[in-house]
């Protein structure tokens, strides 16, 4: 099924573009869909620890399923204000 | 009537933020200016670009004003957002806080700046004299109770 | 530049005591802002006249400021008193206090409306339906240090 | 020796102007002066416990000696802000 990744701040300069789409298996979560980006783009593995997660613009976990045409966000600690 | 929240490219206008909460009823109203600075960590900053998920970032922005609601219910918060390019002194959130109570504006406004910084997603790209670099803050987690106790409590009373 | 003090009938102007501390370092801005309530002690106010003694409002004013640079150095602070006939609604003070830290100016601002209230020769004159009153609240005393501390107290930080 | 008397609020309602002048001896202080507004005016008793005053429009106290020419303010609970 197809997902729309999005990528901000210095996730999206490592990737070079902040949306990316992804063909994914039915059973897909948030976790291995990162598991991807991180074999996609090794530098991103340092943001692991510190990383927060949304799908379809609503925070989730990473345990989180994905659904069909799901948009999923990855982000970088925020430093709004 | 502007609205109480707004992520938005365009200068921030403190009166209109304070338009959006002030009515007839309200003997206080206060609110938090965020500016960029000419300086960070000995840098010498001379812009910032800010960044947002602009979807969830309104989203973030509401939910701290339901939060502020449930602790001082006296108060009517409004908070905008900049993004985009600023300049030196102009004004990247603007923060009002209406109410009967002095004391509620001020915990509120300052409540809405701390939970800003751990939750909203926005980032803030910094350039000075000799380089750029992001500035990564919180984890954003709105769901950490740890972290909206702790804004609570710097807001004080 | 906006002088830092004022006592003034004309309409108050939050940009213009904003612009009278804010600089180029500063990350924080926070202001507060007294409106004339269309209420009070379930009165219907129809409009506020307030009457200072100029000369001395003025230099209790600028004993806030100096008191407030000595708790908090980093802070600039302005306040703006409006007198005369006020509308509901309308602001009759306008404080702001700028720093490179936000806990800072939100402590000094707080400080500063708490003073107000405790030390400065301006009395509010009350219309209301079927009446008038002046409302008398604290006696002045500048060197009263139970008043200061109970100030500084609910600035908090 | 002449001095000027500045009323405010409800003790300038109550004198009917905000402004008085008075001669006093040499010898005055601001209590004395209260004293005697007063006697003429019956109905500012009423502020005595609650009242500030100040010279030439500096805080003072009512033990304060008063000169020639200067401006004595009476003044009732503040309520500014």
């Amino acid at each position: 099924m197809p997902v729309t990744i999005r990528l901000f701040a210095r996730l999206r300069e490592v990737a070079g573009t902040g949306e990316l789409t992804r063909e994914l298996p039915a059973d897909a979560t948030v976790a291995g869909l990162w598991d991807q980006m991180v074999r996609d783009y090794p530098a991103m593995a340092a943001y692991q620890p510190s990383l927060s997660c949304a799908v379809n613009a609503e925070y989730a976990r990473f345990k989180s399923p994905i659904a069909d045409g799901d948009e999923i966000a990855f982000l970088p600690p925020v430093s709004g204000g | 009537m502007p609205p109480p929240t707004a992520i938005t490219e365009l200068v921030l206008d403190p009166n209109r933020v304070v338009d959006a909460v002030s009515g007839d009823g309200d003997g206080a109203v206060v609110t938090f200016l965020g500016l960029v600075r000419d300086h960070n960590q000995g840098r010498r900053v001379t812009h910032l670009i800010y960044e947002a998920y602009d979807a969830l970032a309104l989203k973030a922005l509401d939910r701290i004003v339901t939060e502020a609601a449930e602790h001082w219910p006296s108060v009517r918060l409004a908070i905008h957002h900049r993004t985009g390019r600023l300049e030196i002194g102009e004004a990247s959130v603007v923060i009002a806080a209406a109410s009967a109570h002095r004391a509620d504006a001020f915990a509120a406004s300052r409540y809405a700046i701390e939970r800003i910084k751990q939750i909203v997603p926005i980032w803030k790209h910094e350039y000075f004299e000799g380089g750029d670099t992001w500035i990564e803050g919180a984890t954003a987690d709105p769901d950490n109770e740890e972290a909206r106790a702790h804004a609570r409590k710097l807001a004080c009373p």
